[in-house]
Parts: structure tokens; sequence; C-alpha cells
């Protein structure tokens, strides 16, 4: 109160303090606000790390080990894990049902960090190959059907009326089917292999990401600054790719986080019954389907891949979950 | 991990608190059962076709004669048999209390009935092809419908004498007249029952030593001892049950609480029970094999295929991939099929063929691809993927794979899936260059490999294999040939054909099947053929 | 509502028919046929063809189909699994036991969702709270045949507690890990929904309201916030049917349950055409009418809905 | 009137913790609520106003935090006299003995402050029976009754059995108002009571207010945006700033002669009631966020009459009168002479007519 003297009672424009005013700009923040959202959550942060190793060695993985990939070496056969170290402590110590095969086929040296499978082949370089895989199918199949859902989606509620209605009429009909009946017919159709794989879970991936795609399109083409692109007469494809589309890629991103599990899930039933890829190439599904078999007497062979498989859903539905709090406006704060 | 150890448990609490009582099997007497993987496709004799119908059929309905233990021919429905001079005709005296489930007798009219509906060209039966190779007269022509089933070589006189006339001697004749095809069929009930025939416990009627009481599709099939069985006294189980698990491992863990007497298990898990007291290898007639596909330019070439029967390890196969019993496939003809008129298995005295030889198999290869013009070559292998009986034919496609790419620089092995209908399909029509299948045979003489599958214009012929001067041997020791009659001749003939067979690499033998089984010590008597289906007659189990 | 539900069902059968006419379709382009077997001649396959109809032109034999079904409500008979039985004879039995199954573990699997999820809910960001979220996290990526894998070695193999396999002599007891293994989704699915929708519910005015009447913390989520909460899980209980079905396929393989999960993949290996369309048919049938009947028992249920409708 | 006020509230300070900071949203305020008295609490949105009250009753938000500060509040239990502060008695306390029985809210939206699942009889009968105001459900149901007729609604039997959905905005109004004075509270705390309906609505609704404070002489605490709302129900007005009280007064003073540019601001800024086409002064600008709060007054930033000093230091409480306080340079003996906009004063002479009329 002190420093208050008569000078400072004198009127000023408001002009000048302007600047002061916290500015809070949407746009290019958004991303920011989300991002800072999502690092708050846990399982979000924990599952985004999982995903990145479980990526970093589904690149590299296969050569940190010691032993070359798809090679069958017969006397390595049904070999449990074994790695240096770790073995004097009692585990990964390769043995199994109470002996040591390692032992008993005088391998003293020989170390399998995941052991080997009934072919002799080392498990821990097809495990990450097998990651790779089924990686790679997740990410071709749920980038195709996310493109076309979105397109879909797009169209069908952009445009609505007759375009809508006949447009969800075909969706209602494709989603009466049980999408596995349709994926196992496809790829039967379609011959088992890489291809045919991606091909039947695009086919049937689409339509969740159609639909709210289509819903959130629905929403913000009613809202005021769509209204007021169209009155200036902006054409539809301006005002789908400018004003719609930024609006709801966020939930596009959560949606698509959903569907790479569910691709995985996919292609690893499929592995499972038997209609997969080509061998030798495995995934992990195959790798799964096959270690089953064994399970009884050789439970590595089936441990270390389903170890993988579901921390890699089970990251990638925590990333999502994350994502979908971050973008959500609904769970901000305030 | 450990919460969701602790959090199914909670559930599991929750659940039992909601209510439940732990059913139990209901104990009865003197049940023997018995673990499958499939179920039944077909309880009529004519429509079954596969290893587990054939198990039940075999159980209920009774032929002309059966095996014993040792695989010896005994009687069955019929007390004796006749067989002419000539070995043309063959007189079955049947036995008069020989009845049927409903009552009825069984006369040599439900064997006449039978034939001819085995024969009938309209029911496509798939067995029909063996009245042809058993030479029954007008077999051929009845089958190729240019005459009537009435036609067929076959005839009752009086109800008790079953006649059946040959065009030529065939020296499997009594042994295919085991095979569930041939069984006697009653007219009058499959009349009756029309397009219902064998599709439910009802509609069927048995002359077996069981009665199947039970079918509960895909899990259970069920028989009570059939009082009505003129042997009877022989039989001592009050009852059979086959229980079907889809997964061995299942079955085997059944097995260890007691639940089971008998599983078959797969080399997968063969190890963990190696050493247990039930665990018993059975080896079984299949023998699996690589079609080269004759059709295919590629596999036209002789050192090709030479190279590839040379280049793999087989024993590898047998005994660490599988390791189930299964031997390796020195022949195409399997081990413990026939004994020849020198007293020696035909797969001993023919000897070894296509011996594993990495430096032969790379001087075929070098020659192979001078003649193909070629310096690196890619084949497709085609195999069945989820084959139900063998788990293991996509592993075993891979090892091949692996040793084919090592021995034979620059050759790559595509492996092709598919399901098995598919596999067959192609292989059927010929739309592949390298099969991985198997053939069982269905009578004990070398016949059942080398004519039904090699023969040119043979419909089961896959590779296409096509020689005269096999052709003419093999004609020469089929029934009616020239070298037919005379065993010693003709054993000899047979050893010559194989060699030429396998010496073109015609096909590929790679193993023999085993099954590797565990029998409870309670159990005793089941007999095991490597031809023909199980024989559970006789068996018995002690409690 | 009456108009409303006849158009539904209108619409359902339609898109039964076309479901059924796609895998007509499809079935036509389907590799191999029924009848391969490794000793069947092309001749005899030939007349198999002829026997069963399957040579004819394809829209004859829709058409043919298409009237067994709706006038005779026959679906053919099997081709290649249980050769020349009736379809429906092999189905139905074992449509009771899917069915069975799929209801225990849907009742199971709710019963367990809402007790989890309002736990979760209620607690929100509390350390119970994040323990159930990841539980349910857990329940909704691991594959459910991952599950199976895991039950039947730990109970059916390991502690030996259950049946690693279902057994016609002992239907239930033989049927709860089948069970557990089929509703771990959906009681993750529930929780999460339920969580949602609770903290949603919780947080709205009409809470604060009660709130502000001094009525207790606990009286307040169980009779306004569950209440409220409950009526939009409805809504999932078509989504979850479809997982179910789709479980069942898995589940049921893993455990050897004859039903007709595991039927659809013989059938689909075998070319059974006539059972492969008669078991998509039915579930079909069971996700439309599903759908249908959660619209209508929405509208019963919702106040809002249902008066609004009504008058 | 040496009786103490009912409610206290002394140097309350609030914030929320959100992802990016603190949200400083109530920065030091005081004001009390005597018996039988309305108490008008204006500010635009965002200023602080809800939050108060619902700090009051403990129901903020769980992100939300009072920092420092007291509400006293007085009533009288079992016969005697209890004193309490409600901030620091605990959310079982307030629960039991203060919600809905002695302090009960209305809010805002009648259409999202009921549960749409529960029939509106329920819903009213569920405070008393939980505080044990009636001593059954008989009881409850005659008490609901006349609580529907006492607020207005016509066919009570048949309403009472009727869901949310099915009544009108103002009738669903109605019922939160006979929800609040089910257990017949000694304040009653309006939060934008008549914000979300029509504007006939709005008057039936605030007649119905006056009306049940003349017959209950329960204390009302009025929470509006809009001055003209509350001219003709509130005893006392506090106008509300960004967290801070800037102006409180009797009625009168607040509407006759205010003093601080935002009350200014506000009362221009009320629609014409005369239907002339009178000039409507908006306020230019937005309230500053509360995360980094300004320095100095935070409404300099938006007011023509901002002097230096406004950015440097927080204006104290200027007394003008035994009643009516400013928190405002403007007030400061050093400041310029400035007054209101002549179209503000033109309006209050017309009100001060017209009020002198009625």
């Amino acid at each position: 109160m002190e420093k208050i003297n008569k000078e400072m009672f004198t009127r000023i424009s408001t002009q000048d303090h302007q600047v002061q005013e916290m500015v809070f700009d949407t746009g290019a923040t958004f991303f920011k606000d989300a991002w800072k959202r999502f690092r708050k959550n846990k399982g979000g942060v924990i599952g985004l790390f999982a995903i990145i190793f479980i990526l970093t060695m589904a690149i590299i993985g296969p050569w940190l080990g010691t032993h070359v990939y798809n090679e069958l070496i017969a006397e390595h056969i049904d070999l449990p894990a074994r790695v240096p170290f770790l073995e004097y402590f009692g585990i990964f110590d390769g043995s199994v049902n109470g002996f040591n095969p390692y032992i008993k086929k005088g391998l003293t040296d020989v170390y399998y960090w995941f052991g080997t499978d009934n072919l002799g082949r080392d498990l821990w370089s097809r495990v990450w190959m097998g990651t790779r895989i089924s990686f790679f199918v997740a990410f071709v199949a749920v980038t195709i059907d996310v493109v076309f859902g979105i397109t879909y989606g797009l169209i069908s509620g952009y445009f609505g009326g007759k375009v809508d209605l006949v447009m969800q009429r075909i969706v209602e009909v494709i989603s009466g089917i049980p999408n596995l009946v349709v994926v196992i017919l496809l790829v039967l159709v379609l011959k088992p292999g890489l291809t045919s794989i991606i091909l039947a879970l695009m086919i049937t991936g689409w339509i969740s990401m159609s639909r709210v795609v289509r819903s959130q399109t629905l929403k913000i083409k009613e809202m005021e600054f769509v209204l007021a692109a169209k009155s200036l007469g902006a054409s539809s494809f301006v005002i789908i790719a400018k004003e719609v589309l930024p609006n709801i890629i966020g939930q596009i991103i959560v949606m698509t986080m959903f569907s790479i599990p569910s691709a995985i899930f996919y292609e690893s039933f499929l592995a499972f019954i038997g209609l997969g890829l080509q061998p030798p190439v495995a995934s992990l599904g195959v790798l799964i389907s096959r270690g089953y078999l064994a399970m009884l007497t050789y439970p590595h062979m089936v441990t270390f891949p389903v170890v993988v498989l579901s921390t890699l859903m089970l990251s990638f539905n925590l990333v999502a979950d994350g994502l979908r709090d971050a973008f959500d406006p609904k769970m901000k704060g305030f | 991990m450990k919460y969701l150890t602790k959090f199914v448990s909670l559930l599991l609490v929750s659940f039992l608190i909601v209510g439940c009582t732990g059913g139990k099997d209901e104990g009865s007497d003197l049940v023997l059962k018995v673990a499958k993987s499939s179920d039944v496709i077909s309880l009529d004799t004519h429509v079954a076709t596969d290893g587990v119908s054939f198990e039940v059929i075999k159980a209920f309905t009774e032929g002309l004669v059966e095996y014993d233990a040792d695989g010896k021919i005994i009687a069955g429905v019929a007390k004796t048999w006749d067989i002419s001079e000539d070995g043309k005709t063959y007189t079955f005296t049947l036995r008069e209390d020989a009845f049927w489930s409903n009552g009825t007798k069984v006369t040599a009219g439900d064997f006449v009935y039978g034939f001819q509906r085995l024969a009938d060209p309209d029911n496509a039966h798939q067995y029909s092809y063996l009245v042809e190779s058993l030479k029954i007269t007008n077999g051929a022509d009845v089958i190729a419908g240019t005459k009537p089933v009435t036609e067929l070589g076959v005839k009752a006189e009086g109800d008790y004498k079953f006649v059946v006339t040959l065009d030529a001697a065939v020296p499997y004749f009594m042994q295919l007249m085991t095979f569930p095809s041939f069984h006697p069929v009653n007219k009058a009930f499959v009349e009756a029952a029309g397009d219902k025939y064998a599709t439910t416990v009802e509609f069927l009627i048995s002359n077996g030593p069981f009665v199947l009481t039970e079918w509960i599709s895909g899990s259970l099939i069920k028989f009570s001892k059939n009082e009505k069985y003129w042997d009877k006294a022989v039989v001592k189980l009050d009852g059979l049950e086959f229980q079907i698990f889809k997964d061995y491992q299942s079955a085997a863990l059944e097995f260890e609480a007691g639940t089971i007497d008998v599983t078959a298990i797969t080399s997968n898990i063969v190890d963990r029970y190696k050493d247990n007291a039930g665990y018993t290898e059975v080896k079984l007639g299949y023998v699996w094999f690589l079609s080269p596909n004759q059709l295919d330019v590629t596999m036209q070439n002789k050192n090709l295929r030479l190279a590839l029967a040379h280049a793999f390890d087989r024993a590898q196969i047998a005994n660490n991939l599988l390791g189930d019993g299964s031997i390796v496939a020195t022949g195409i003809v399997s081990s413990g099929l026939v004994t020849g008129p020198n007293g020696k298995d035909f797969r001993d005295d023919s000897g070894a063929f296509q011996t594993m030889d990495v430096a032969k198999a790379k001087t075929f290869w070098e020659a192979a691809k001078t003649e193909l013009g070629v310096t690196a070559l890619t084949i497709e292998l085609l195999v069945g993927s989820p084959e139900t009986d063998t788990g293991l034919a996509v592993g075993t496609a891979e090892f091949l794979k692996s040793e084919f790419e090592k021995n034979l620089p620059g050759l790559t092995v595509e492996i092709k899936t598919t399901i098995k209908k598919d596999r067959l399909d192609l292989m059927n029509t010929g739309g592949y260059q390298l099969g991985l299948t198997r053939w069982g045979p269905d009578f004990a003489d070398p016949l059942t490999y080398l004519k039904d599958l090699f023969e040119t214009g043979s419909p089961y012929n896959y590779p296409r294999f096509s020689n005269a001067e096999y052709d003419g041997i093999i004609a020469s020791v089929s029934p009616g040939g020239d070298l037919a009659a005379d065993l010693n001749v003709r054993w000899d003939t047979l050893k010559q054909a194989e060699a030429l067979l396998l010496g073109e690499a015609g096909v590929i033998p790679a193993w023999q099947t085993g099954t590797a089984m565990l029998i409870s010590s309670k159990v005793t008597g089941i007999e095991y053929h490597v031809v023909g289906m199980p024989g559970y007659k006789r068996a018995t189990k002690v409690e | 509502m009456l108009k409303y539900i006849s158009k539904r069902i209108f619409w359902s059968i339609i898109t039964l028919l076309i479901i059924v006419f796609i895998l007509f379709l499809l079935l036509q382009f389907m590799p191999g046929t029924p009848f391969d077997d490794e000793k069947l001649t092309e001749a005899q396959r030939i007349i198999m063809y002829a026997k069963y109809g399957l040579d004819s032109p394809f829209w004859q034999r829709f058409g043919i189909y298409l009237k067994n079904i709706l006038l005779e409500g026959d679906f053919g008979i099997s081709l290649a699994l249980q050769k020349n039985q009736l379809v429906q004879d092999i189905v139905l039995p074992r449509l009771g036991i899917s069915i069975r199954i799929g209801l225990q573990a849907l009742l199971l699997g709710t019963t367990m969702g809402v007790i989890y999820g309002v736990i979760s809910g209620a607690n929100k960001n509390k350390w119970i709270d994040t323990i159930t979220t990841f539980v349910a996290v857990l329940g909704v990526s691991v594959p459910s045949y991952v599950f199976a894998l895991l039950l039947s070695y730990f109970f059916g193999y390991k502690w030996r507690i259950f049946s690693i396999t279902y057994r016609h002599g002992a239907p239930f007891w033989s049927s709860i890990l089948p069970t557990i293994s089929l509703s771990m989704f959906v009681m993750a699915q529930t929780t999460r929904f339920l969580r949602t929708e609770l903290i949603e519910v919780l947080s709205s005015e009409y809470i604060k309201l009660v709130e502000a009447k001094g009525v207790k913390r606990i009286k307040v989520i169980f009779r306004h916030g569950i209440r409220n909460a409950l009526i939009s899980v409805v809504t999932i209980l078509g989504p979850l049917t479809v997982t179910l079905m789709t479980g069942s396929l898995v589940v049921e393989r893993v455990y050897g349950v004859p039903g007709i999960g595991d039927l659809l993949v013989e059938g689909i290996l075998t070319n059974d055409f006539n059972v492969i369309v008669m078991i998509a048919f039915i579930y079909s049938s069971l996700y439309i009418t599903m759908n249908l009947a959660v619209d209508i028992l929405y509208g019963i249920i919702d106040p809002r809905i249902r008066v609004a409708k009504g008058g | 009137m040496e009786q103490k006020p009912i409610l206290e509230v002394k140097n309350l300070q609030i914030s929320f913790q959100l992802n990016f900071g603190t949200n400083h949203v109530i920065r030091d305020i005081s004001f009390h609520l005597n018996k039988g008295e309305t108490l008008a609490i204006v500010g635009e949105s965002g200023s602080g106003k809800s939050v108060t009250t619902k700090a009051i009753l403990g129901l903020i938000d769980d992100n939300g935090c009072v920092e420092v500060g007291s509400c006293l509040f007085r009533y009288q239990k079992d016969n005697k006299d209890v004193e309490i502060d409600l901030l620091k008695c605990g959310k079982d306390y307030l629960q039991k003995n203060i919600r809905g029985n002695k302090i009960a809210i209305i809010f805002q939206d009648p259409m999202t402050s009921l549960d749409p699942t529960m029939k509106v009889g329920r819903q009213i009968m569920e405070g008393m029976l939980d505080h044990k105001k009636v001593s059954n459900r008989k009881a409850a149901v005659k008490r609901t009754l006349e609580l529907l007729e006492l607020v207005g609604i016509d066919l009570p039997e048949k309403r009472i059995n009727q869901y949310p959905h099915q009544l009108s905005g103002g009738m669903r109004q109605r019922v939160v108002i006979a929800i609040a004075l089910a257990c017949e509270p000694d304040v009653l705390i309006a939060d934008e009571p008549t914000t979300a309906l029509d504007v006939t609505i709005q008057s039936q609704i605030l007649e119905l207010i006056k009306d049940i404070q003349k017959k209950t002489g329960v204390a009302i605490i009025f929470i509006t945006h809009d001055l003209g709302v509350v001219a003709n129900v509130a005893d006392r007005v506090a106008v509300m700033y960004a967290g801070k009280i800037v102006e409180t007064g009797l009625a009168n003073e607040i509407y006759y002669s205010p003093k601080h540019p935002y009350t200014w601001g506000l009362l221009s800024s009320i629609p014409s009631m005369s239907g002339q086409n009178e000039e409507i002064l908006s306020i230019p600008g937005t309230p500053p966020n509360l995360i980094n709060p300004p320095k100095g007054d935070a409404f300099a930033y938006r007011s023509e009459y901002a002097m230096d000093i406004d950015f440097e230091e927080h204006p104290p409480m200027f007394q003008v009168s035994d009643t009516h306080f400013v928190a405002s340079w403007l007030l400061h003996p050093d400041a310029p002479k400035v007054s209101m906009p002549t179209v503000l004063q033109a309006r209050i002479e017309s009100y001060k007519k017209r009020g002198d009329q009625q």
C-alpha cells in the first residue's frame, strides 16, 4: 500500500494491457493438451513403453540371440529355456518336468533363451519374428480398414439422407454376419496366406470405424462452424477435409488403437484353428497354436508367445484407454 | 499375473457358492472307455470311410470272417468257407445262430444286398472300387453302370449259403472279407428306414459283439454288449464307450486321472508318457509319402525327383519329429502288411530304397538343373494344414523344406498349406507340384499300394505316374494276370515293381505311421492290426 | 411401438436373407469340395455332386435352398461331417450346449462385471478402481483362448480341480472352465462400460441434487447411480452376444465342447456347406434378435423412451 | 437486527486442481446471510458464485479444495443453538444434519437436476424419509402432496407418479423447489433457478420463491448472472467478479447507486423491461483465466475506467454506507471522479420512477 501514489490513479487505455490476458488457442495445442493428459495416465504410459519395447525387440530381437532364425537343428529339439547366469538361480536353467534335456543331450554350453520348438528351432528369434509379423498384419490391415472406414463413415454421415440410409443398410447386413465366420471363409476362399489374412481382416474391420466416424460426423456437421463454412460456399470435400476430419481425429486415433489388438487377435485365432500363414513364416498366433499342442510336456513353447501376445494386446488397450481419456473432453478436469 | 490368479479364484469361489454339484461319471461295471480324437462320420457301413467310423462299425457288426489277435482269419458269421480249385468261387456257409439285434436272422441275402449296395453306382460309395479289385464277376460293369446290380457275381443259395464268383483268383480275397464294407446289411431294415438309415441309433441294427446305444454328436458313442450275438460268451465287456477328445492332451490327462482306459497320444506329448506303464506303440499301415505330380513339367524330371528322394533324413522325421512309434518308410509298401511265400515280410524282403545320401542327391540335383536349364528352382510343397489325425504334417513339411534347401543348394521350397479337402481336391485334379499325403492299406497285399496308387489311369494315382513297363508288371501280378498264380514268382515280381517305381522316384515315401498309445494296465485283449480296425470283441478289463 | 417392432422384424428378415445369400456366394468359391476323400474317385465325386444337387446352377440351388428353409425349415443334410444326417439334427442338440454355456457366461460375466463396475466407478481413481480397471483391461485384451489355455493348464492340469474338457456326463461341472473363459471378456467389458457410465451419472446434476438432499453416499450410488448406469448397460448386451459367439468358436475348440462354434469350425474345415450356412444363419439371427430385443428392452426399462414411444 | 447472521462466510479461498495448474476460483470472499432475508450473489459465469454455494454444502468436485476460510452456520438442534463451521465439520456431518435438512439447494437446470428414472414423488419423499422428517411413507406422501400444492403444481396426485420427462421445464423446477422445501430448511440456495426457463415461466418461479419465503421465512441465497432477475426478490446483493466480491450492498444501493464499473456493466446489460429501444451495453472481453490470476484488479482489463494502480494492487473494500461496500480504486480519494455511463443513469432514473409508481 505504501507504494500507492497519485500518479497511479491515471486512467489508461485497456488496449495496453490486453497482452497480459492468457490466450488459449485450440487447434495446434489440442494434441499438446492431449499429450499432457495422456502422460498423466500411468497405464497408458506403461502400455506405450511396452509397445515400444516389443516393437524394438521385433525389429532387433531376432539378431540379438545366439541362434539363426528358422534353422532346424534336429539334435536340439524340445529344449526348454535356458539363460546364462539366470540358470544359477534355478530359473531358466533348461529343466522341465524335473529333468534337464541340455544335460541329458550333453549340450552343456548351449543356451536358448526361450528354448526351442519341436523342430529344434530357436524360439527367441521365432517369437520376435512372429511379433514382427503379427505387428505387420495388424498394421497393414488396420491402416487400410481405417482409411476405408473413415471414408465410408464420412460419406455416410456427411451426406446423410438416402445415401446414409443405403450405406447403413449395407453396414447392418455385413455386421449381421459374425466377423469370425467371414474371416475364416474369406481366408479359405482366398487361400491361406499373409495377403488373404490381411484382406479378410480388412474387409471385416472397417465397420466399427465407419460407425464411429459417422456418428461423429453427424454431430459435427450440425455445428456452427461447419454451417458457416457451408454458407460461405465451401465445397463438401473442403468442408470434410478441413472442418470435419480434424475434429474427429481424436476419436479416429482411439479407434485405431482399439482395432490393432483385435486384428492381432483375429490373426492369432486363425492360426489357432490352423488357417494361418504359410509355414515356416510364423506369427505369434502360429507359435501359440503349435506350442499349445505340447503344453503338457514343454510349456515353454506356448508360454513365451502367449506372454508377448498378451502383453502386446494389453498395452494397446491401455494406450487406447489413455488416449480416449486424453481426447475425451468429458473427462477434462473441470 | 498373481492378481489374475487370485481374481480367478475369487470368481470360482463365487461361482461355486451360486450352487453346483460336481457330477461324476456313474460307475458302470466293465465298460471300456476309449478316447477318440474325432467323431463318427457315418454309421452306414458303405458311406463310412474314416478310421473312427470303421472302428465303431466293426464293433457293432460282423462280417463273414474276422481277424484274430495275430491277424489270422477266423470264422465270423461264416462258419466255414470253401474255395474252388481255380480260386474263383468262394462258398461261405453261414452259421444259423447269427441274429440281428432286432431278432431277425443274419442270412446270405443280407450279404448279397450288402455287396450289391456297395457296388451300386447310384450310391457312389467310395469303397465300391474294392468290388472291382476283388474281380467279383461283373463288378466293373456294375460300377460303371453298364450292368444292373443284380448281375454282380454274388448269390445266396438258401439262407445260409453265400457264393461269390470272381473273374480271377484274388490272393487277398479273404482278407478283404473282414473289411466293414463287406459286412452284411439288412435290406428290409434299410428300406424301412429310408433316408434315416444309420443316421441315428434308432435307425440302426447290429449283428456284432456290441449294440450302439447312444451317439451324442461330438462327445460320446456308447455301446452295450449285444445279448443276441452268437459268440457273446467270448465278449467279456459289459459295454464300450468312445469319448471324443479333440485334444490329445486332454485325453492323456483323463487317462492319468483314470477316467479313460485307452487313448492315442501325439508326438508332442510322447516324451511325457514314454515311461508310463501303459505306454505302447502300435504300428499302423499308413505310409506318408511325397507325391511328385508328373503333370507338372518340373516334376517330370526324374533327376529332380531322385534328388529330392535322397536328400532328406527320414530317421529324423520318424524318431525325433514324430517319435510316436512311426518308422522310416524304406519303400512304399508298409512294413508288417504282408508276409510272402518265403515267410518274410515284404518290406524287409524288398529292401530299402531312396536312403538318404546327400552326395548322390547333389549329383542328381546337378543333373536336374542342367536338364531343366536352371540354376535355381522353386517348388511348391502342398500340405494339408489342420489334418486332424496328424497334427504334424506341417512340422514335417517345414523339416523337409529345411532339408531340401540345405542339401540341394539353389532349391527353394514354398510350403502351401490348405485344408485337407482342398489338398485332396488339388491332388485329384492335378493342381499341385509336390504333395505330402498318405495311403492306408485296404487289404494285405502289396497291390493295395502298387496297383491302386501307381497304375496308369488309377483314380488314386495322384503323382500321375505312368510307366508302361510298370503297368505291364502290375497287370501280370494282378488277379487274372499271367504271373498271379505262381505265388513265388508273383512275390518277386512285386518286389521288382516296387524297385522300378522307387528307382524312378515316382513316389517318395517318407514314413510309416505308428501311434503311441496309452492303454491302462487293467485292460487286455484289444487287437490292433496293420490293416483293419482294432477289435474290441475279446477285450477285457479288470476292476 | 408395434409398428416400429414390425418394421424392425421385416428388416431383420431381409438382412438375414441377404446374409444367407452372401454366405452361399462365399461357399461357392470355397476351395475343395465336401466329397474330397483319399479314396473317392473323380467319377464318384461327380455322382455325389449330382446326388446332392450341387451340380445345378447357383441361382437354382440358392432358390431351392431358400425355399426349403423358408417353407419347410429344412436346412439340408450334412455332406461331410456326419454324412446324410439332417443338419438340424446335428446342430440343434449342440446349439443347446452352446446356448447354455453362453448364458452361463453372460450371467457370470455381467454379474461380476456389474459388481466390479460399481466398485470401480464408485471409487473413481482410488486404488481399488485402479485394480479393477486393470483387471478389466486385462479381460478385454487377453484373447479368450489364452484364458482358456491358462485356466485349463492351472485348474485342469496343474491342480486338477476341474475337468479339462467338456464331458457329456457332467455338463455343468465340466462347463465351468469354458464358462469362466468366455465370461472374462463379458465381465471386463461390462466393468469398463458400467464404470464409465457410473462416473458420468455420479457427476451429473441430479446426483448432486440427491446429495444436496442429504442422502447417504451409499444410497446415492445404489438408489440413483447404479439404476441409471445400468440402463445403458443393456445396450452393450447386443455386442456382447457377438463376442460370446466369437468366443465360443475359440473356447469350444480348446475345451472340446461339442457346441456349434466347434461344429462351425469343423464344418468350414471339411466344406460341409449346409452345416456352415445353418450355423451362420443361427448366429446372425441370434445377433439380430438380440439387437432387437435390446432395443425393445431398453425402451421398456428406460422410462424416458418407454413413455415417449407409448404416448 | 442484532441477531447473528444465520450463515457467515469468511475469507473463503477455493481452488481446483487441473492438469495444467491450479485454478484459483474463489479468492478471498466474505459475506453473510441473515435470517429470513434474500441475498443475491450476482456475477458472470465463471465468477465463482456457484462454487461458493456448493462449497457450503461440501458438494464441490473431488479436485476442488477449500484452502482458507470458514463458513459459520447457526441453527437449532434439539432446541439448542448450534454454531458450526460447515467447511470443517466433515461430509458425514453435512449429510446427516445439514444437507437438505437445514440448507437446501435448487439447481439451475431443472432438465438435468432430476433423476430421470425415478418418479417425482419418490424424489421429493426421499429427503424426508432419509432425514426422518416424517414417520412413515403415508405421511411422506401426504406431505409431498402438500408440497406439490405449495409449489403450485396442479393435479398433485397424478404428478406424484410421473417421471420428470413427463413434466414441463417449469413444472420440473417447481418439483426441484418442492424437493428443497421437503425438510423445511433454514436456508435455501437457489443457483440460477430461472436461467434455463422461458421468460414467462421465469417470473412465475420468481414469484413462487418470493411467496415461499413469505410463507416459510426461509433465508435465501439467490445466485444469478442477471441483476434484472433478482431486482424484485433480493434484500441484499453481492456482485462477484473473478472470484472476488467487488460490490455488496442493499438491493436499493446496488440498483440505484452502483459504484463499481462492473456493476455498471451488469446493470447496463439487463435487457430492457420497458420494451423501448434502449441501448443495451455489454461488457467487452471475457473474464480472466484464474489459473494465473492477474495482478491487481481483475476487472481492470475490461474496464474503460482502468488506472495504473489497478494493475498493481487489488483494491480494498471501500465502505460507502453501513451496508454498501465497493472494491474499486475509483473510490479512493485520489482517484479521478468518474460517474456511471449516461445510458445507465437514464435507465436507473426510469427504474426509480417505476419503483415509485409501484
